[in-house]
């Protein structure tokens, strides 16, 4: 079973991250999905965040409790969710929006600079997808041609083909930093205990 | 429809009333059997297929009204006809759809919903017995009650301004509009045809006596005293400004035919724009018995 | 009972990741609902929403009523006039639809209310779940009568249910209701939708007799009365007032001891073939967690973990609220040590537990006052010290 | 409906339902021609009917009928009845 939680602030499509991942997980790769989603009474600006129980057979508890992947697009829902993230989780951050503390017990953290990827391909509202094809290629929690699948009816129909474009952006931008990662663990794998 | 029956005479009206609960329970010189016998004129003269006319009450002496037609009727709760009304027309587009109901229903506890359905134009005609109080709880003061009149719960006389219902209807866009006296016997029958034969939001207020509460509280005397009343102020001022039509107590009574148009109705409305955004997609509801 | 297939055009086959709102009204589609009335109100609005969008290409009407007075008395127009109709609300416009909800059941009309619960009393948690309205639902308009209440636990149960539900009310001709929560009504997960030839309906009792000999109160055998729509010059009546069985108002205690009687009898007497239940283990269980909705799923993490510690706890799911499965508890009462009944209410389906124990065992309540899903640690704790 | 060239004043024959009235007098006040009047004797409820004192008054106008809230009072075209015609009835 792994716990996720995808925060950022109102509008920038966190609920939308947590609808395709649900969808893409319990549709097309033949997950049992679960997701939830907590926001204030504001529609804009304020913290949100949708969470996503993923496991192999039907999920009963619905919410999360300490989530091993969290994603937080911006700085107020880091705040806010970072301390609840399991220490040996995963951290995913977009790199301009989010100014890290200190790093916590083993948490592995990742970031992409996914509004400004999203701003270069001409749309900063595609954010949320560069987001998702990142957190999709560096956490192998989901797969990409289930995404994608899931897009069509959650995105609308004349961005379709940009939003895809934002998430193999993402995505590609992911594995680039995980054949570095290897690259530079390789030698020091041997002096670990 | 069924002719008269030239061996045994019968009221004419029994073909439309439920005799088997006749007598109603309206008090002696009470207007409600009137206008409902006005009413009864207007459908057969109207030649209109009575299966086709649903009536519809809410609470209150004029609620009854719905128990004693011989027609789909539905007796609802306080207030309520009028979006129970909304139901029926919008499930079987094809009735005539009638409530009939006191003032306290259509302009105190179901105010709300008498405005709403003027607003949308929702084809339907409401036909308001108003007879300035709440007659069938003991003559409390109601929306309507004029300022000055005593009632029940004005002890010292109601200082609360009343409801002016021609104007309230007009403004939320009604497309027929009269008011009348339960003296107005013809009047009514005619306005109540005209209203049938429209389509959209009507509204036919009737002022009619209330002998046993509101006459004997204020001392007006009694059914003839207030048909007399009405005789003496009312004056007919078809199309007149409904702003100016608000009646004092044992004042002028302005009536007549205020407000004729034709816009389309909620339906037709939902047609159209459906229609248009939804292409082929959308099949017009209720046209040709869906 | 006359059993049909679904209308393929209301029936969006496939698989669909949607919410309980979302499936609540899909469910209402395919069992043939062609009216909506309904009024925003949050956690409800996405059921109205999703109606609004969809029914215009299926033949039907949606209308968005002044309030939730209008709403539910809409739908009695609507279903008279022979249609299937539903609504959807929450807690605040629940409330406001008790009067008519009185009538329905009066008049003996079947539809359909979803209730999509949130923390109370008044405004209280507009956006957090709650299982607060579970007597009100029972309870809520004046006088004597019996309705029938479904309690899902996931988006799935909320389109299986829905459908379920219309069944029931025609069969019973009685107000049903889908009593969810907020929690369920915004949770996503997978939807299975059926092809329409799958899908079982229970069309509506209707008259066929002679038109001069309808009566829309007298019972048929199975205590249920045939209906007539509006138009097809039946002229009958219809009332809110104690009635015979022309319809006809009639004022005294003889009718109201006939009409009052039947209103609750046809429910209380058909209760074994309404009320649906999800045991397990129940056979050597010491213990029995009672939970419905959300709060069963909620309890499974804890009775895996007593279970882990030793404890024999079996579980009854009541996918059927009311009518309340009476003589199972009282059956089961005289076997276990005690019942534990989990709810996010302060003490509401407990009662009914501890009224059918009838004193034979004890019943322990876990209650939360709403706005979240309780601890299953709470749960663990009270079937442990249930043990004990 | 108006038929030119039979000018021939209609004549009314009062019908009424004793038991039914609840003695409001408006039938007997709004008569143009005074055709009614209340009589001394009770009906069963204990109200005051009307009955009718110059039958050979009575226009056939009906505002009796239309007016009794009562649906007590009712009348009929009085040649149908005498030549038994099937007449138009009801104007």
């Amino acid at each position: 079973m792994t716990e996720i939680r995808f925060s950022g602030f109102g509008g920038q499509g966190i609920i939308r991250c947590g609808l395709i991942t649900g969808k893409a997980l319990s549709l097309y790769d033949n997950k049992h999905a679960t997701m939830t989603q907590s926001f204030g009474p504001e529609a804009r600006g304020s913290a949100c965040s949708s969470q996503l129980v993923v496991s192999d057979d039907r999920v009963l508890y619905p919410y999360i409790s300490i989530p091993e992947i969290l994603i937080s697009m911006s700085q107020e829902a880091y705040e806010i969710y970072e301390p609840e993230l399991s220490e040996d989780g995963i951290l995913i951050i977009d790199k301009d929006l989010v100014k890290m503390n200190p790093a916590r017990g083993k948490i592995k953290t990742y970031s992409v600079p996914s509004t400004r990827f999203a701003e270069e391909l001409g749309n900063r509202i595609t954010a949320n997808l560069v987001m998702l094809g990142f957190f999709s290629s560096v956490t192998s929690v989901v797969s990409a041609d289930a995404m994608k699948k899931a897009l069509p009816g959650l995105v609308p129909g004349r961005f379709l083909d940009l939003n895809i474009k934002a998430f193999d952006k993402g995505y590609d931008y992911g594995k680039e930093i995980l054949a570095k990662e290897k690259k530079s663990k390789t030698p020091t794998q041997k002096g670990k205990k | 429809m069924k002719k008269d029956n030239p061996t045994k005479k019968q009221n004419p009206i029994t073909d439309l009333l439920r005799m088997d609960r006749i007598p109603h329970i309206w008090c002696p010189g009470c207007g409600i059997g009137t206008v409902l016998t006005s009413f009864a004129e207007a459908l057969r003269k109207s030649e209109i297929d009575l299966d086709k006319v649903a009536v519809l009450s809410g609470i209150g002496c004029t609620g009854r009204v719905a128990g004693y037609v011989k027609m789909d009727s539905i007796h609802t709760t306080h207030g309520r006809a009028v979006p129970v009304a909304t139901g029926v027309k919008l499930a079987n587009p094809e009735m005539k759809v009638v409530v009939f109901s006191g003032d306290g229903d259509i302009s105190g506890i179901g105010g709300n919903h008498f405005i709403h359905a003027a607003r949308r134009n929702m084809d339907i005609m409401i036909i308001c017995v108003n007879n300035f109080n709440y007659a069938m709880t003991g003559g409390q003061v109601a929306a309507t009650t004029p300022k000055g009149a005593n009632a029940s719960t004005a002890p010292y006389g109601n200082f609360e301004y009343s409801f002016n219902l021609p104007y309230l209807a007009e403004a939320s866009g009604a497309t027929y509009v009269a008011r009348w006296t339960a003296l107005h016997l013809r009047r009514v029958t005619k306005s109540i045809q005209e209203a049938l034969g429209k389509r959209g939001f009507s509204f036919i207020e009737v002022i009619t006596p209330c002998v046993t509460l509101y006459a004997r509280r204020n001392r007006l005397g009694d059914g003839l005293n207030l048909l007399k009343y009405y005789h003496e102020k009312s004056e007919i001022q078809h199309g007149a400004d409904t702003r100016t039509v608000d009646i004092s107590y044992q004042g002028k009574l302005i009536v007549g035919k205020f407000v004729d148009i034709d816009k389309p109705t909620f339906l037709d409305c939902m047609n159209e724009h459906l229609g248009k955004v939804l292409g082929d997609k959308y099949q017009p509801y209720g046209v040709n018995n869906d | 009972m006359k059993k049909v297939k679904a209308d393929p055009k209301g029936v969006l086959s496939g698989s669909h990741y949607l919410d309980g709102d979302y499936a609540i009204a899909e469910g209402g589609l395919a069992a043939g609902c062609r009216f909506f009335a309904g009024y925003p109100i949050t956690p409800s609005t996405e059921t109205a929403e999703r109606f609004s969008e969809r029914i215009p290409s299926v033949g039907g009407v949606f209308i968005q009523m002044e309030d939730e007075l209008a709403s539910i008395a809409a739908l009695i127009g609507a279903v008279w006039g022979g249609k299937k109709s539903m609504t959807v609300t929450s807690g605040p416009g629940f409330s406001l639809m008790m009067e008519n909800i009185g009538l329905a059941c009066m008049m003996e009309t079947p539809l359909v209310i979803a209730n999509v619960q949130r923390g109370g009393p008044s405004t209280g948690l507009p956006t957090l779940t709650g299982q607060q309205d579970m007597m009100q639902v029972r309870w809520g308009s004046h006088g004597d009568y019996k309705i029938i209440a479904l309690s899902p636990d996931s988006p799935q149960e909320c389109f299986d249910l829905t459908i379920e539900a219309f069944n029931l009310s025609e069969i019973y001709r009685v107000p049903t209701f889908v009593m969810t929560d907020e929690c369920v009504g915004h949770m996503h997960e997978k939807v299975v939708i059926p092809p329409a030839e799958e899908i079982e309906l229970v069309e509506r009792k209707w008259y066929t007799g002679p038109k001069d000999q309808y009566l829309p109160y007298k019972n048929d055998k199975d205590m249920i009365p045939f209906m007539i729509k509006i138009g097809d010059g039946y002229r009958f009546h219809t009332t809110g007032l104690t009635h015979d069985e022309r319809g006809y108002p009639v004022i005294n205690a003889e009718c109201q001891d006939v009409c009052v009687r039947h209103l609750n009898d046809k429910i209380t007497m058909n209760a074994d073939k309404i009320i649906r239940l999800e045991e397990d283990e129940i056979d050597n269980a010491e213990i029995i967690v009672i939970s419905y909705g959300i709060t069963s799923r909620v309890t499974t993490r804890a009775v895996r973990q007593a279970r882990k510690a030793g404890i024999k706890v079996g579980t009854i799911r009541l996918i059927t609220v009311w009518p309340f499965p009476e003589k199972r508890i009282n059956e089961l009462a005289k076997k276990v040590k005690a019942f534990v009944v989990p709810e996010i209410n302060y003490g509401q389906m407990v009662l009914e537990v501890e009224r059918c124990a009838a004193g034979q065992t004890p019943t322990v309540h876990v209650p939360h006052c709403g706005g979240w899903v309780h601890d299953p640690d709470d749960i663990l704790k009270a079937i442990k010290e249930a043990a004990k | 409906m108006v038929h030119f060239g039979n000018l021939k004043p209609k004549k009314g024959k009062i019908h009424i339902e004793k038991d039914m009235c609840k003695g409001c007098a408006f039938c007997v006040e709004y008569c143009p021609k005074d055709v009614l009047e209340l009589s001394e004797e009770f009906n069963v409820k204990g109200y005051h009917p009307p009955v009718v004192i110059k039958e050979d008054d009575c226009l056939y106008c009906q505002l009796c009928e239309t007016i009794c809230p009562e649906f007590a009072i009712f009348v009929t075209l009085k040649e149908e009845e005498e030549e038994g015609e099937k007449g138009e009835s009801r104007p």
